[in-house]
């Protein structure tokens, strides 16, 4: 990991983040294997480091393009545990008024475009936001999540082409968590990395370790500023893995047994902790603290949304058009 | 024989799985393409229908990347040769991005040949507005009713989708099978809140069910109820309220939109003069504007009351439970569409 | 003022050209994103629309790759910054390549968002049976007709084409405008054979045409023609002809579909107790449906003669002239459509 | 040009072909400006040696798939122009019984699948043939042509991933003509070469003067040798140039005027010509009489074409389903 060129603030928000996002899964999922909630999800838990390293690199007013596996991209990003807890209940007080649900979370004043569930269809999404930011003159940087799946499908080549062609400020960045559903990324990708499918387009292609919030932080500092610099788009691959299953119940018996525990050996909390140690930036008890502000972060979220008002079922009928003539 | 008079009780994932190895074991040139059918300690693609099958068929049980135009473009190229893919998505909302290669290929280049050649895909869909919010909820039979050249199946039993499936198959046309995520019967992980019964007792026979041929579900005399897959239910359900209203009606299963049994609703509706569609869709454009409009057309004169159609809004699915409540079309929706019908 | 009193006499290519033009001058965000739009000593896109403007916006014209569900996506999240783009396809076919962009994310994003963004793109797709064979002539209104989300313009004069253009750059919500390729007027290379003359004198101001706002292009007490585009001059044509026979054929032309002018409809109904819907696609399931089915619904005590929907059979366009004026309605289909109607 | 490895029979053969295009295609342009044939048309002239060369090194069960520019790859498959005149007439006679036209040429029984207008959407279906007759256990080879604009399309990316991941007989031809229709092909692909594409599928791309049917010739033999083989696919890219419009009257404005001088210098035909004089491979008299030849099989079909019956119009309604129920 990095040395100490970090302040502990900026150390321990990367960590009280990472955190947040592993607590609000999990108790997501709980309350999702309990019946408690609603709808299906797809979870990020052991791909942390991520969302929070990539976001840590965004100023308040970039903006993301998330997937059906949003819920870590958007607390990275700045929404509250709160709208979106709600909006997971499918409460009026929800981010998106309860409309969107799980895989459509979003919150424009917080730079998030409502996540886009059609695997690769957030692509050019992100492209055109970054479009727009150089059509107006704004130093503005858009980024596209998405999964090493997602790569197969045709809209990121013609997303990725296309940010090429007119030198746009977006950073593409895959998290590579070994498989898209079930399948592994190897059967279906023939490079070695991801990162080498930005060769054809040429603009940098870049492969990091992706649980550590670091690495990440740092590899998107460089996309982001070239990005901004009007240096033009970046493919960022972040390797990581997916600690939970692909949605739902699912019990992942694909992973193989021994990869697995690879990969909870060195999934991305447990190593900045051990991190935060090593270099002396934390003590137990600071940690501790953090953890039990985002508990309780998290729980006044789930009371609040279990307590806020079901919408109006006709509500479904509103939000269509601006212009209902 | 007497084996074949046994039966057995299969949901339509085990009715639809059954029916594809068969097909399998019957016909080399039958083969399944799609993502994740085909994983060891997978799933057997979104809804289990394929479970297994990659141990038993390690050739031709075609596990793909993420690319629906890339599926359903090779699934054409291959028919074209004389296979017979058996091609899913794992939400019929993804046949978006397949919707050049299954309109302006699959379903049109034997007319574009003059009738040269031949087409034997079969594509597989599952439809229905189940709790995922607006982008996994779209019923995509109204988006290719208008495609010619497509012919569209909607199996809302176990017996019809294992019937339908091996029609499907050795049908040199392509056939759309919309199946219903709630109607399935998936199990383990993959099991639906809020999941129909849809199970049947499966003759064990080699039986198929032809397209074009409606099902009378429930016989009546006052009204006749078209409805399909979870509507089809659901206007069950509503028949027997209505029964204990004293009023009898008629629920007609179209099982397949294209080809569409027109016979059988219009000798309906000659018996009972009230009409009732009911779709999971939005209203607009939906398989009940092509029904009203027929009617409409060609037997005006058997209708003592205005046809009546029953869908979702015209808005996408809305995630909230008790938005999505009132999106979809409910029992009650159907008893009080029918008061109003009876009472004009 | 006595200026804007002045008309010139414009092509639809030609209206929509200034209307484009005055867009992007009057408003900074607006810009033109389609494949060879862009172009010194191109076509200005496949129908000359937006011939020579590369030189005037020489960074808001983007002439894009082949990519038809990139340029979608690309407008899409422009819009969703606050621009205000008009994307096009060559012809409307290729929205099929986007329409996972179309439906699923332009149409979408607003109500998914809780109301809480907006999507101001304009999309604009050249439609008709013009000649080309089976993947160059979908109107592809009947496709989008089941999307919730999208409103859908179909102008048959340069009055309305560019008084709907305005209208849809200038509106928050995403627009398609259907773009016939015979009423075009495109001249040179780009002139179509066929084509029918849809200009008009356009009054030198900035004026605009609402959506959701028929209009009667013929006023008649005996039968209601309802029909858009080139089938909207060939009703006209029709009217002359029934004239002469005594029949007195009221034309609507309701130019959007979405949202649509149901009081005029039903008003002419009202009046002359008979309709005809005319479409230049496929019948199964076209805007004739939804019109039929929701005048069977809503006003069948209007209706002295049961609807009748002319429009193209249930297959592909076939290439050879004499199928292809086979398959779309003729102006003697309508007068004999019109006859039988009245003869009820 | 390759020396003389070939028989003279061979030589005159592909000459004879490439004739064959040429004079079809113009003899077509004048027939439609003359307002004498209907529909549009997409036309090939200066790209006759990549027809040619490419289903030269094809065995006649292979299969081709053709796009909206389909007259040549036609031709160089072994349709006959007869079969395509009458088509392009729209008679009953035509290969497609008038229902086709222009953009969908095309006849199962010399290989040909009926060609797909829409950029891009016949390289999957190659892709799939290829699978089956991998599937079925058949040595067949299926290729696929395409312009340099199609590779931006979405499906040229997954139909070339799915074509590498199951090592399928196909072979990927892009017809590099410097433009997709007036977008001069810099603008929109990054890289020198399109082959180089191929490098992120992990199977060989080459480049070759497409204006040289013997250079097409060999490079596609390499290439159907290795599908043929169980090798897998080949991106075989073809520099070569439209020496007419677009489309229809299409003036070709955007081309400049030294560009087309020098192409019009290149153009296969007449190069070939000269190669053979040169390689003594035949006289002006034998080359005239082949011109002769191809004459009047195009009249021959001229005449046949314009006296065949029209299809009845209600033919319209056919040919939809096999099973009509
Ligand atoms: C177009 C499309 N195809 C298929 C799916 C179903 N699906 C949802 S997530 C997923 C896997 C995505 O894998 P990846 O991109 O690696 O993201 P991850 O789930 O690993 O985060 C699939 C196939 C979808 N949502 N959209
Ligand atoms: C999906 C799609 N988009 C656009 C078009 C319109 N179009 C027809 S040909 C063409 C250019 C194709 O360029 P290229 O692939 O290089 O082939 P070429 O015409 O040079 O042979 C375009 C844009 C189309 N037919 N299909
Ligand atoms: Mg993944
Ligand atoms: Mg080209």
């Amino acid at each position: 990991m990095s040395d100490g060129k970090y302040t502990t603030e900026f150390l321990l928000d990367l960590y009280r983040r990472m955190l947040t996002i592993r607590r609000f899964e999990e108790r997501v999922k709980y309350l999702f294997l309990e019946g408690i909630m609603p709808g299906t999800i797809h979870q990020c838990q052991g791909q942390e480091a991520c969302a929070v390293g990539v976001c840590a690199a965004l100023e308040k007013d970039d903006v993301i393009t998330s997937t059906h596996r949003p819920h870590g991209h958007c607390l990275a990003k700045g929404m509250t545990v709160k709208e979106m807890m709600a909006e997971l209940f499918g409460k009026v007080t929800g981010c998106c008024k309860g409309k969107g649900g799980s895989m459509h979370m979003g919150d424009m004043s917080k730079g998030v475009i409502p996540a886009i569930a059609i695997v690769g269809g957030n692509i050019p999404v992100a492209g055109g936001a970054a479009l727009a930011f150089k059509l107006s003159g704004q130093k503005r940087v858009a980024v596209s999540f998405m999964g090493d799946g997602a790569v197969n499908e045709g809209i990121f080549h013609e997303a990725l082409n296309m940010a090429a062609m007119w030198t746009l400020p977006v950073v593409f960045v895959v998290e590579n968590n070994l498989y898209g559903a079930s399948t592994p990324v190897g059967m279906v990708v023939r490079t070695k990395t991801i990162a080498e499918r930005a060769a054809i387009y040429k603009f940098p292609g870049v492969t990091v370790d992706g649980n550590d919030p670091l690495a990440v932080y740092e590899a998107m500092r460089v996309a982001v500023q070239r990005a901004r610099n009007g240096g033009g788009p970046t493919l960022l691959e972040l390797m990581t893995y997916r600690i939970t299953g692909h949605s739902r119940r699912d019990p992942a018996l694909y992973q193989p047994e021994d990869e697995r525990k690879k990969a909870l050996a060195s999934e991305p909390i447990g190593r900045f902790e051990k991190y935060l140690f090593q270099g002396r930036f934390s003590t137990q008890q600071r940690l501790d603290n953090i953890s039990k502000a985002v508990d309780t972060e998290i729980e006044d979220a789930v009371t609040a949304a279990m307590s806020a008002p079901e919408p109006n079922p006709e509500d479904a009928l509103k939000d269509l058009f601006v212009e209902t003539s | 024989m007497v084996e074949s008079l046994l039966m057995k009780k299969l949901s339509i994932v085990e009715a639809l799985r059954e029916g594809i190895r068969q097909e399998m074991i019957r016909d080399e040139r039958v083969f399944c393409i799609g993502e994740d059918i085909a994983i060891p300690g997978g799933w057997g693609g979104a809804f289990t229908v394929t479970l297994g099958m990659e141990e038993e068929f390690p050739e031709r049980m075609l596990n793909t990347p993420i690319s629906e135009a890339g599926i359903f473009g090779y699934a054409c190229g291959a028919a074209l040769m004389g296979m017979r893919p058996i091609a899913d998505v794992q939400y019929s909302d993804f046949l978006f991005c397949a919707m050049d290669q299954v309109a302006n290929n699959i379903a049109k280049l034997r007319y574009m040949s003059g009738g040269k050649l031949t087409m034997p895909v079969v594509l597989r869909a599952p439809v229905g507005v189940t709790g995922r919010g607006a982008q996994h909820s779209q019923c995509i039979e109204t988006f290719f009713l208008p495609v010619p050249g497509l012919k569209i199946a909607c199996p809302a039993t176990a017996y019809d989708a294992l019937g339908i499936l091996r029609t499907a198959v050795r049908c040199d046309d392509p056939v759309l099978i919309c199946e219903h995520k709630l109607l399935y019967g998936s199990k383990g992980a993959r099991k639906e809140s809020g999941a129909v019964d849809a199970s049947s007792d499966i003759p064990d026979e080699d039986y198929t069910v032809p397209l074009g041929k409606a099902v009378i579900r429930r016989e009546g005399k006052d009204v006749t109820i078209v409805a399909t897959l979870l509507m089809m239910h659901r206007s069950m359900q509503a028949a027997e309220v209505l029964a204990q209203e004293g009023i009898d009606a008629e629920v007609i299963d179209p099982r397949s939109l294209v080809p569409f049994d027109w016979e059988t609703v219009k000798a309906s509706v000659g018996k009972t003069g009230r009409v009732i569609t009911v779709e999971e869709s939005p209203k607009r454009n939906g398989i009940g504007a092509e029904i009203a409009a027929t009617l409409a057309e060609e037997a005006a004169e058997l209708l003592v009351a205005p046809i009546k159609r029953i869908a979702a809004p015209n808005t996408p699915a809305p995630f909230s439970p008790p938005m999505e409540k009132f999106y979809i079309p409910q029992v009650d929706n159907i008893v009080q569409a029918v008061r109003d019908v009876m009472a004009y």
